[in-house]
């Protein structure tokens, strides 16, 4: 995700930026351990997406559509906080690309809306 | 359209405040800056003013408030002296930085140990590189005309920067003289509204200010205050234009007096040039010394250009600080060589004042003989001398 | 006169009201459409200690901002300073030393070995005394001094007090004290007498 | 009315975006982001100011930054005074009619810049009464440059500038009681919390920023680095903080204490010692006394709230 750095007179004056646009960064490759969602299991309690530091749990109308890999850096909060036991932590590198695909929702209603 | 008025430069200084009515005011006293925010709560007070008055816990926080408010949108001010300077001074760097258009008066004193409540630069000297816009006053009046300009100066597109309009600690902050005030609605006129391009609290709009920044943009945002700063060069010289067509009284970045045909020249700053013009007279009926003064109004931005061409037909030219760098020497001596850089001037450099210490219109005096002598001797002498010191 | 400059010296103690007078006597002055500067000099001193203030009036606009080595006129709004301060200091020959005392102009010479100069005296505390209620010789000197040299007219100072003391003071206090300046105009006493 | 219903809040705008630069695992942001869900509601705006430090530097790092409200940061030790400037400067322009919008202040700091270095800053923005919340993310040290010592350190924690060594057993003083001296100013509203509670965490700010005059909330924010356990555990070290009345969850309205949350069993504070690695050297032999005087603190304080909840002070 590396930009072309602004240049001096694009820069407004006085270290002001846009609020939100950290949404464009991407922080998932931090991650070694990557959650994966058991929706049989899930009762979308949302405990999970409350408690996530890097709001990465999708969520849209009540639901939890799944985790947005672009954020998430594997913490395992989620799967250590859920009630249900619905989330696994598994090693980002042994995990089956589908499967990742379906974790990461396509729809993200967490953008600005 | 103005009135004359007797006041101290510290009630010139909350008059010129109250006229700009400035959104909210967040001070801390400090001798001897006390009595012009006296002077301006009793203005809130009396309801006078509209402004938003926060008497804060320190001039660390007086600084704080100020840039909250100013990203917040607002007009706003402060005052202090001395050591409440020094407190701010953290906070001095992230107003220029952030670019608020905050504006200053600071009555000059000394800094402690010992402690001392009267005039010398060394506060606003230590502040000099913050990113402030320095403007000196010799006395009420300029205080008074200098806090009107500022606000112009500060809040103008190309500049964007807080200004520190100084003035002498007692010897002019406590000194009652005359001076015409503009009516309110000419101020009013003159400085206009405020509005700032984004401000912290349009909330349909929401931007950080002061963001973290690495190597990666640190520079860029310092070469942007350094074009400000050149921008300034410009644009004071035209707001004093505008302020002279408005009051008839002329400013400059500088403020050259019988500079034309004088082969000695005392440069310096603040309310001492005034003793020193009326030194240069008197010299020049006794003593047959072609004395000129050069006060320097602007001191940052530095007017290097302007400096050489008023210095360039002195033969021998005499700086004035009241303050000292310590291992290095006057702060102002060596700004003033590095503008006369590549010259045959001989130089010298007089330390005076410290702590307040008066100097007499004698003392004055004797600078333009030793000046005289240098360029009657071709001897420089001693570079750095310190004038009413006890050796 | 200095360079077209009057320039008087206050010597008093700290609650006398110099500081005062010093900025009244200027402010009289620019109102009246003169030049001036009233200036106090500082210290760390609380009420009780010796200080000076400084005015300068003039018909060209003032520049020095240094103290007054060389007064035309200097007042003395305390007689212990007589002895405590050199209060001739710097006082030319034609210069006028104006003493809050009950004492006589020639008791005043006499008691400093003064040659030269104009000495005028006047009892400032007592008249402060029955017109205030109070010992604050100020306003009495401001008038002494006004009738002594001329400096500006009577009827300004009446308004500089009612506006300079008038929301500070009670209506008798400011009464008072216009009271107390009408009289200095006519108890100053000077060596002619 | 404002809500804390997860569904609810799930639809919300999500305030503090993802891509920032904080450690996994860590629960400053989750505290973040509670607070931001629960203010802003209702036509309500919040803006916001935070001091210098381990939020501040991994949210806004330009030209990129994390919030979606306005923000200011300024420095370290003034993040109060900066809002109290704010805070000033919308009543003057709302008052000239300049800004219509409902807008409440917060400011955020760490414990450095809130028990320490901005004591003084938040003292007297409470004494001014400005109309703010504070919210202090507690995380016990000097996270953000190194994990040195502060007044918030517990005693007997391993920091690098009161390490245990040979004769030393970590920190060797207890813990400032911020709460306290910030209630002790008699603001209207005081309260800790921890984000495990997101529901009293999330009340207890809305409370706040409807309340006239100035409050402050302290929130326990463990870190995985600084206080050595696994990045999963962030919320696991909040319940047992809480268990053990390591961290009381209580408010003070008013001037009246309610304690918000009473463990049934109080499990001995061995149990949270043993948590974390920076306790560790605390097991042996000569360094039992430090556990035994950490329990002591523990029963000391929390006895004390009881008293002051049973006789309403």
């Amino acid at each position: 995700m590396s930009k072309k750095l602004l240049t001096k007179d694009e820069m407004p004056p006085g270290a002001v930026g846009e609020g939100g646009t950290m949404s464009e960064l991407y922080t998932g490759s931090w991650r070694t351990y990557a959650p994966l969602t058991d929706y049989e299991k899930c009762t979308h309690c949302l405990i999970c997406w409350i408690f996530c530091p890097d709001s990465a749990i999708v969520v849209k109308d009540g639901k939890k559509l799944g985790t947005n890999y672009q954020y998430c850096k594997g913490c395992g909060i989620c799967a250590t906080e859920c009630p249900a036991d619905a989330i696994t932590m598994k090693l980002e590198s042994e995990i089956p690309e589908q499967q990742k695909k379906a974790e990461q929702p396509q729809d993200r209603p967490d953008k600005k809306k | 359209m103005s009135e004359r008025m007797a006041l101290t430069g510290n009630d010139a200084a909350a008059y010129a405040l109250k006229q700009i009515n400035p959104d909210v005011v967040a001070a801390y006293p400090i001798t001897p800056q006390t009595e012009l925010m006296h002077k301006f709560a009793e203005y809130v007070a009396d309801g006078e003013v509209d402004t938003e008055f926060i008497p804060v816990e320190s001039e660390h926080s007086a600084m704080s408030a100020v840039v909250g408010a100013s990203v917040a949108g607002a007009r706003c001010s402060t005052a202090t002296s001395s050591c409440g300077l020094a407190l701010m001074w953290e906070i001095l760097y992230v107003a220029a930085s952030c670019r608020c258009p905050v504006v200053m008066p600071v009555v000059n004193r000394a800094l402690s140990a010992p402690i001392n409540i009267h005039c010398d630069h060394s506060d606003t000297m230590g502040a000099r590189d913050a990113g402030w816009i320095q403007i000196y006053s010799e006395n009420c009046q300029e205080a008074y005309d200098n806090i009107i300009q500022a606000v112009r100066i500060a809040e103008h597109p190309d500049v964007q920067l807080p200004v520190m309009v100084t003035f002498d600690g007692f010897i002019v902050s406590h000194t009652l003289e005359g001076l015409e005030v503009n009516d309110d609605d000419a101020v009013k006129k003159f400085i206009g509204e405020y509005k700032p391009e984004h401000t912290l609290l349009d909330v349909d709009d929401p931007r950080t200010f002061g963001m973290f920044s690495l190597q990666n943009y640190y520079f860029e945002f310092k070469k942007q205050q350094v074009e400000a700063m050149q921008r300034a060069l410009k644009v004071i010289p035209e707001i004093a234009k505008e302020y002279e067509k408005l009051t008839g009284r002329a400013y400059g970045l500088l403020d050259p007096y019988r500079c034309d045909d004088a082969e000695v020249v005392i440069v310096g700053l603040g309310s001492t040039m005034g003793t020193a013009k009326q030194a240069a007279d008197e010299v020049r009926e006794e003593d047959g010394i072609a004395a000129g003064v050069l006060k320097m109004r602007c001191f940052r931005p530095y007017p290097f250009a302007e400096i050489r061409k008023a210095l360039s037909k002195a033969a021998v030219v005499g700086v004035m600080d009241r303050a000292i760098s310590f291992g290095l020497g006057g702060p102002l001596f060596n700004e003033v060589r590095s503008a006369l850089y590549g010259g045959e001037k001989p130089l010298v450099n007089f330390i005076y004042g410290l702590g307040g210490r008066d100097l007499p219109l004698d003392d004055a005096r004797e600078v333009f003989r030793a000046l005289a002598k240098v360029k009657d001797t071709g001897k420089t002498g001693p570079e750095t001398r310190y004038i009413g010191l006890r050796e | 006169m200095t360079n077209d400059t009057l320039q008087i010296r206050w010597h008093g103690r700290g609650g006398q009201g110099a500081k005062t007078a010093a900025a009244m006597v200027a402010e009289v002055a620019v109102l009246a459409g003169k030049n001036a500067q009233g200036a106090p000099e500082y210290g760390a001193e609380r009420e009780g200690a010796p200080i000076r203030a400084y005015t300068r009036i003039s018909e060209k606009p003032i520049r020095t901002h240094d103290a007054i080595y060389y007064p035309d006129v200097v007042i003395v709004l305390d007689e212990t300073l007589l002895e405590a301060e050199s209060v001739d200091e710097g006082l030319a020959d034609d210069g006028v030393l104006l003493v809050n005392t009950s004492r006589s102009p020639a008791e005043i010479r006499k008691a400093l070995g003064l040659t030269g100069r104009k000495i005028y005296t006047i009892n400032a505390t007592g008249i402060a005394l029955e017109e205030i209620g109070r010992p604050i010789p100020n306003t009495v000197m401001v008038g002494a001094l006004l009738k002594v040299t001329g400096a500006v007219e009577v009827s300004e100072i009446e308004k500089s007090i009612r506006k300079k003391l008038g929301s500070k003071l009670s209506t008798g206090m400011l009464e008072g004290n216009i009271r107390a300046v009408g009289r200095a105009f006519k108890e100053v006493n000077s060596e002619d007498e | 009315m404002p809500t804390t219903k997860l569904k609810e809040l799930g639809n919300m705008e999500e305030l503090l975006t993802g891509g920032h630069a904080a450690c996994p695992g860590c629960a400053g942001p989750v505290i973040l982001r509670q607070v931001l869900l629960a203010a802003q509601q209702d036509d309500v705006y919040v803006v916001g100011s935070i001091a210098t430090g381990c939020m501040e530097v991994c949210t806004t790092i330009y030209p990129n930054s994390a919030w979606r409200i306005p923000m200011v940061h300024c420095a370290f030790e003034n993040a109060a005074a900066t809002i109290s400037g704010a805070e000033t400067a919308y009543r003057a322009l709302k008052k000239k009619g300049k800004v219509d919008k409902d807008i409440r202040f917060i400011a955020f700091g760490g414990d450095g810049g809130t028990y320490d270095i901005g004591l003084q800053s938040l003292s007297g923005a409470l004494e001014r009464g400005h109309n703010f919340t504070y919210i202090c993310y507690d995380n016990e040290a000097y996270m953000n440059t190194g994990i040195q010592r502060s007044g918030a350190t517990p005693r007997g924690a391993f920091t690098t500038t009161a390490p245990a060594g040979k004769v030393s057993p970590g920190k060797t003083e207890c813990k400032k009681d911020l709460t306290a001296i910030v209630a002790a100013h008699g603001i209207p509203y005081v309260a800790q919390t921890s984000p495990h509670r997101a529901r009293d965490l999330m009340e207890k700010v809305q409370k706040a920023v409807r309340t006239e005059g100035p409050c402050f909330i302290n929130v326990l924010s463990p870190c995985p680095r600084g206080w050595r356990f696994k990045p999963e555990d962030s919320i696991q070290m909040c319940k047992l903080a809480a268990e053990t009345c390591v961290w009381p969850l209580y408010e003070i309205e008013d001037g009246k204490v309610k304690i918000n949350y009473k463990p049934r069993e109080k499990k001995p504070v061995r149990a949270w010692l043993e948590s974390q690695g920076r306790f560790k050297h605390l097991f042996s032999a000569k360094n039992e006394a430090v556990i035994e005087q950490f329990q002591q603190d523990v029963d000391r304080k929390w006895n004390a709230l009881l008293k002051r909840e049973e006789t309403g002070t």
